[in-house]
């Protein structure tokens, strides 16, 4: 195709171009509320047979972290939105030794350090998970923590665990295998949105680059839009993840 | 033979998008909508003949009671392989992929799709996916059936289910593009003056297909995702043992498998809606009801899915439910096939061999769809569930329907993507060759499967030989049918006549350009004055003697 | 060109109010509602994604077309989950999920 | 009784004439749609055909009232196909009360049932005629489906969800059943018989069989199992062992080539001196039973092993069937 500037060929205007790349990534976020929505019935479906496993799964997950990722993810949607709207307006401020350099590139930078610390906190629970054996497979093992605890587990928090435990397994024997399924689905879950984050990251990149050789400027800015509403997307994902996968049955 | 001279005053043009640039590169890194639906052409058709020579072996080995040919595991992966090819890699990216890719922006007058490179890159997606599954196919098969029910695929079996998981998977995601760009595509690049109710009905069809493709699709791509991570990892999403459930694959697998089949319908409903007017000569009757009915069947398609499932043990008002909405999507399919017969009425009917296929498509797919009623009816598919009864209503509507359907289209339309004409005569064989085969493969497998012969089973009862070996029969003579159009329309491309403009001559905006379209489609943005399947207006066409002296009688619009 | 431009303010406002409908989420967690722990968590969540949708993503100024093409996508969703729903919230307790057979001891000899 | 369908399997069960008659209704709906269809594309093809090559047809663009007519009339058959066959599922559906109930198990590729005495059949299923007869359905591994096309029931045998189907048999006689859910290799091997006894022979099978050392074939069965000899004689011939179904007065083809014929005296000796003859394609691992059985036990099992006949006969497949050939 012949491009003229930063019109494709086989468009007619800029506004025609617009509109069809908008359109392209809302029905693309169609696809993928589909394709989180078979996670999300194989969620409901488990998650009614097997209330008590879920709770006891849930709560094995460190709050702090997964209340702080919200905080920073929405934080990170706030700036891409900002992004947005730099590039729409085509502001331009004064940075100290940098000189002059467009808001858009800030604020797609700051989203892609926030972007970079969830993705780190993640890794962090995952460690966790690993080291009390909640990684579906063979080794998975729900006492696991509360029958090894180490030096730095608070013995009041390990106390509680077992008791809950215990009330678990007198409840479902099969407890185990459902709780596993728990974390099968927390980690098809979360890793399933990290991937979205990782390939969002990897535009933010790409964003990036282009902000800083000036290609997005009022006229043109359908890419940081467009990549825009991706980013909100996998927002909009976790915001739903972090009460199902976190907060059941916290009040016990 | 090999100097064909030109028909009078049809020269093939000068440029056109086949000639205008050369080498493997130029077709590889193509981003032309017309070259990528000869790409697709291409690779559909080696899988159409993969799943052509499983199902031939399958015939083969049903001939005798004990099995003729193979041993059951082998059996087994015939049929799924089969079923798998023929589904996943043939038919559902046939008509869309080929002749949508082609004419979806020749009809609507635009430059290309919306989206080239993602076009290109679907391809491409296919490609990987398709190289997985015959990987699969290659190291040690897939014995799963192609609706990879759990715990047998994701526990039990031996076979090489993973790969096929894989590609199948990967596989989704070509559709899932091809389904997106052709909706935006068909919201933002219309042709000046060609507004919705001018579209051609191809053009609708397509619509509504891609709806399915966009909001099905994503769903068997995560099912077949948790069924493959439980292959690899145990996880027991689907496995009782660990808790699981074996029926919530079921729900999500028919989730997107039941609107699947209107993948494979609707283009072909939309080929035929292309063909009849034209070699009829006259406005389709009822265009907006058919439009209508395309998104209706799209979108009622969807709440139907777990009439698969009214034998393992769903509960009794899922089952009235989804019977009872099976039901309703037989009306907007009935609508289209009266419509279809009405326009015949006081036409000026041609017996071109698009048209033979026409009607030979609505006569099978009237079958199929008819004994997709019988099978919604709960008390009676209590009986025929999973016997060859299912077997033979599938393949009315998919070999039947679908098949004809995109074998009459490419007969229809390959004048346009080849510029030359195919042997008529030799054309029209093949087409009476098909429908008899055909109906003799498959109707004696509605007796077979009344009579109780269960489907997927390597061995049978003798009582059952007969039918059988009727089948049998049928199928050699079906591949022969096949077998005739891929040598003559091979042999056109090269000593063809050579087609002009609009042979037929139709009413599309495709025909208005030449044949073969150059790359950039029109030499000019064409502006569209015209309602769709017009003759009386359309002096360009040609047909001066008109209508035949009847005060032209419109209905009611 | 048709561009509506939000103004930075109305992000922020929109900000804060996620940031109260996720301390909401948190602090209804620790609540005993009984049944509606769950119905109110996705009620809180529903509308910060709505929330999300219409402001940061600007569906509230988009055209029709657009808003068309989200309301697809929640029909759609919903689809899935009801009508499986209808299935599994319908049969009875014997056709419902067990451990494996607990009769099959009596079968192995 | 009622009419039968042409092309219908016997009817030997309460629902087989609802289903029967079903089919009718629903056929004789459909060919009306197919023949209309077809006669007026046939007719049009031939009265409207081209006359002259630029002749265009009479402009009609459609006809609301007429729209309307073939939405509604099909609508309403179709709504009484699903009333009619909505009423016949409900039925099946719903167990009446007092039934006689028989528990069924599916396993990789054969079927268990037990009476409610405790009897225990494989690949077999004895009912009475003109009781209500319930089955209670589960699965050890996956997903299989209990189909009697005579009785026009069939039901999935699910893991982890018991299933139950029920039916009144009308008919004596043997009638096959299979399994109609895919289950991997053997799914066509799956299958066996039903037999359908007057209720007075039904009573007699019964307790002849419940007394059990009695019955040498029942207590052929239990010591097949006893001794493991089940472990290797899988009978779908899936084992390391041939599949005895079926092998009692059939040509044993052997190791070296002979052919022998399986008689009481050829079973007698594979069970004390197994390494005597060996059967072809297999290795001679079955170990020696001399001094380990009575006479009496090894009556039973020739007994059973002759009782084993009327399973479905295995395909040729390598590693799958016996060797063996039928007269
Ligand atoms: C292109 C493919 C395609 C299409 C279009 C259809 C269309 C339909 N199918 Fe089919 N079907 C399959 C492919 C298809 N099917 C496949 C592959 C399977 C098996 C899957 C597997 O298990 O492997 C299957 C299985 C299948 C089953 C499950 C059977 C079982 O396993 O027990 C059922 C049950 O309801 C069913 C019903 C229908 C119905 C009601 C339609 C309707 O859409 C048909 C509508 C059309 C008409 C009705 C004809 C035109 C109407 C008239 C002329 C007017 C007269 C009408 C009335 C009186 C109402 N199909
Ligand atoms: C698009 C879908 C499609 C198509 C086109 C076909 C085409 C055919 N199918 Fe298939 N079929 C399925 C989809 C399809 N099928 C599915 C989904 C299943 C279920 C699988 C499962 O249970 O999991 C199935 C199952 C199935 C069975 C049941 C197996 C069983 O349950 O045990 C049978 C048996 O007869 C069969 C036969 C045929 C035949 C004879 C053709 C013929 O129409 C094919 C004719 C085509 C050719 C032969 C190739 C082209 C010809 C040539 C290139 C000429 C040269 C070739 C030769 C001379 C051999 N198919
Ligand atoms: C360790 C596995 C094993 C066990 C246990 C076993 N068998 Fe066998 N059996 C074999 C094998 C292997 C053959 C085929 C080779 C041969 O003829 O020895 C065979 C052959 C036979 C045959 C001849 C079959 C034919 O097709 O001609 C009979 C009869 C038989 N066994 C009966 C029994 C009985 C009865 C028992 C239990 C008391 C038993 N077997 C236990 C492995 C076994
Ligand atoms: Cu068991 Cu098929
Ligand atoms: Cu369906």
């Amino acid at each position: 195709m012949h491009r003229t500037g930063e019109l494709y060929g086989h468009f007619e205007t800029l506004e025609q171009q617009k509109e069809t790349a908008t359109l392209g990534m809302w029905v693309f976020l169609v696809t993928e509320v589909l394709f989180f929505g078979g996670l999300f019935m194989t969620y409901t479906i488990n998650r009614h047979a097997f209330s008590t496993a879920f709770g006891v799964g849930s709560n094995t997950l460190d709050l702090t972290l997964g209340g702080g990722n919200t905080v920073v993810l929405i934080l990170s949607s706030l700036t891409m939105a900002m992004a947005v709207w730099s590039a729409q307006v085509g502001k331009v401020g004064w940075f100290g030794i940098f000189g002059k350099v467009r808001w858009v590139s800030i604020f797609l930078i700051a989203t892609l350090v926030l972007g970079t610390v969830f993705l780190g906190v993640k890794v962090v629970e995952y460690k966790q998970k690993f080291d009390h054996h909640l990684v579906p497979g063979r080794g998975f093992d729900i006492r696991y923590r509360s029958e090894h605890p180490t030096a730095s587990d608070n013995p009041k928090e390990i106390a509680a665990e077992k008791e809950e435990l215990e009330k678990a397994f007198a409840k479902d024997p099969d407890i185990n295998a459902h709780a596993q399924l728990y974390f099968s689905l927390y980690f098809g879950m979360t890793g399933l949105h990290a991937l979205h984050m990782i390939v969002g990251a990897g535009l933010l990149l790409w964003l990036i680059k282009g902000s800083f050789a000036g290609r997005f400027t009022p006229q043109y800015n359908t890419p940081v839009e467009v990549v825009g509403l991706y980013w909100h997307f996998v927002d909009i994902v976790w915001i739903y993840l972090f009460p199902l996968l976190y907060l059941i049955d916290r009040h016990q | 033979m090999s100097t064909t001279p030109p028909l009078p005053g049809h020269q093939m043009p000068h440029e056109d998008y086949l000639n205008a640039t050369y080498g493997i590169r130029s077709w590889l890194l193509t981003t032309d909508h017309k070259r990528i639906a000869l790409l697709y052409l291409g690779s559909v058709t080696v899988f159409f003949f993969i799943g052509g020579l499983l199902a031939t072996m399958i015939r083969i080995h049903l001939l005798t009671p004990t099995g003729y040919l193979v041993t059951p595991e082998t059996y087994n992966k015939l049929f799924t392989m089969h079923g798998v090819a023929m589904i996943f890699f043939f038919l559902i990216p046939s008509i869309p992929a080929v002749l949508g890719n082609f004419l979806i922006p020749l009809m609507i007058g635009a430059k290309d799709l919306a989206f080239p490179k993602i076009n290109l890159l679907s391809w491409y997606i296919y490609l990987v996916g398709g190289s997985f599954v015959l990987y699969s196919f290659a190291t040690g098969g897939l014995d799963t059936g192609w609706t990879f029910y759990t715990p047998l695929s994701s526990i039990y079996s031996n076979s090489a289910v993973t790969p096929a998981v894989i590609g199948i998977f990967i596989n989704g995601f070509s559709s899932i593009l091809t389904g997106l760009n052709f909706i935006v595509t068909i919201h933002t690049m219309r042709a000046p003056g060609m507004t919705w109710f001018r579209l051609p009905l191809f053009v609708w069809a397509h619509y509504a297909t891609s709806l399915v493709m966009i909001l099905g699709t994503p769903v068997i791509a995560i099912t077949l995702l948790l069924a493959g991570l439980e292959r690899m990892f145990h996880l027991g999403f689907f496995n009782p043992a660990l808790g699981g459930d074996p029926i919530l694959f079921q729900h999500l697998f028919w989730f997107y498998s039941h609107p699947a089949v209107y993948i494979m319908i609707l283009p072909a409903m939309g080929v035929i809606s292309e063909i009849i007017p034209t070699f009829a000569r006259k406005p389709i009757f009822g265009y907006s009801f058919i439009a209508g009915s395309s998104i209706a069947i799209a979108v009622i398609g969807f709440l139907v899915w777990a009439h698969h499932m009214f034998v393992t043990g769903e509960s009794v008002y899922a089952a009235l439910t989804f019977s009872f909405l099976s039901y309703l999507v037989a009306i907007p399919s009935a609508v289209k096939v009266f419509n279809w017969t009405s326009t015949l009425y006081k036409g000026s009917i041609s017996w071109d061999t698009p048209m033979i296929y026409a009607f030979g498509f609505i006569g099978l797919f009237l079958i199929g769809g008819l004994t997709g009623l019988f099978l919604a009816c709960l008390g009676l598919d209590i009986h025929i569930h999973d016997t060859y009864f299912v077997v033979a209503h599938f393949h009315y509507i998919m070999v039947g329907g679908a098949v004809m359907g995109y074998v009459g289209g490419l007969h229809f339309w390959w004048p346009k993507i080849t510029g030359r004409l195919y042997p008529e005569a030799l054309a029209r064989i093949a087409a009476v060759t098909l429908f008899v085969g055909f109906n003799l493969t498959f109707f004696p497998q509605f007796i077979l499967g009344y009579l109780g012969m269960p489907r997927r089973y390597h061995t049978y009862p003798p009582e059952f030989q007969v039918l059988n070996v009727l089948s049998t029969a049928g199928a050699s003579i079906l591949a022969l049918g096949y077998l005739l159009p891929m040598l003559y329309l091979t042999w056109s491309m090269r000593y063809g006549k050579v087609a002009g403009q609009n042979p037929w001559p139709a009413t599309g905006l495709e025909w208005k350009t030449d044949s073969p379209p150059p790359t950039e489609n029109f030499d000019v943005t064409p502006e569209v004055t015209w309602e769709p399947y017009d003759f009386q207006n359309r002096p360009d066409l040609g047909l001066t003697a008109g209508a035949p002296s009847l005060a032209p009688a419109h209905g009611d619009d | 060109m048709s561009e509506h431009i939000v103004s930075p303010k109305v992000y922020i406002v929109i900000f804060l109010a996620l940031m109260v409908g996720t301390t909401a989420t948190v602090w209804a967690a620790y609540q005993n509602f009984g049944q509606f722990n769950i119905v109110i968590a996705l009620a809180i969540a529903t509308f910060k994604a709505t929330l999300v949708v219409l402001y940061f993503m600007h569906a509230r100024y988009s055209p029709k077309r657009t808003q068309l093409v989200i309301v697809c996508s929640v029909f759609w969703l919903a689809i899935m989950l009801a009508m499986t729903l209808t299935d599994y919230d319908t049969r009875t307790p014997r056709d419902s999920r067990l451990a494996p057979p607990a009769i099959s001891h009596l079968f192995r000899a | 009784m009622q009419s039968q369908l042409p092309f219908s399997p016997d009817q030997a069960s309460n629902f087989a004439p609802h289903v029967d008659d079903l089919m009718l209704f629903i056929t004789l709906i459909c060919l009306f749609f197919a023949v209309a269809v077809t006669i007026a594309i046939i007719i049009f093809f031939f009265k409207y055909h081209r006359k002259s090559p630029d002749e265009v047809g009479v402009p009609i663009h459609g006809d609301s009232r007429l729209e309307a007519a073939w939405m509604i009339v099909p609508l309403i058959l179709a709504m009484g196909m699903f009333g009619w066959g909505a009423v016949v599922y409900v039925d099946y559906r719903h167990a009446p009360a007092d039934t006689l109930d028989v528990y069924v198990i599916g396993k990789q590729w054969m079927w268990k049932a037990q009476q409610p005495n405790g009897i225990k059949e494989i690949n077999e299923l004895h009912v009475p005629a003109g009781r209500d007869v319930r089955l209670i359905l589960a699965s050890e591994d996956v997903i299989h489906d209990f189909f009697v096309p005579a009785f026009r029931v069939k039901m999935d045998v699910v893991p982890g969800h018991y299933n139950t189907m029920w039916f009144r048999p009308t008919k004596p006689g043997r009638y096959h059943f299979f399994c109609s859910q895919y289950c991997g290799t053997n799914h066509a091997l799956m299958g066996g018989w039903v037999t359908v006894m007057e209720p007075a022979d039904y009573a007699a099978w019964l307790s002849g069989s419940s007394g059990a050392e009695a019955n040498p074939v029942v207590a052929g069965e239990k010591l097949f199992a006893e001794k493991a000899c089940v472990t290797c004689h899988v009978s779908n011939g899936t084992g390391r062992a041939p599949s005895l179904n079926g092998v009692y007065g059939a040509n044993v083809l052997l190791a070296d080539g002979s052919i022998v014929v399986a008689d009481e005296a050829y079973i007698r000796e594979s069970i004390l001196q197994p390494n005597a003859k060996i059967v072809a394609h297999y290795q001679p691992l079955m170990p020696t039973f001399q001094g380990q059985l009575t006479e009496e036990q090894i009556l039973a099992l020739t007994a059973y092993i002759k009782s084993l006949q009327s399973q479905p006969v295995p395909a040729t497949g390598a590693g799958i069937a016996p060797t063996t050939e039928k007269r």
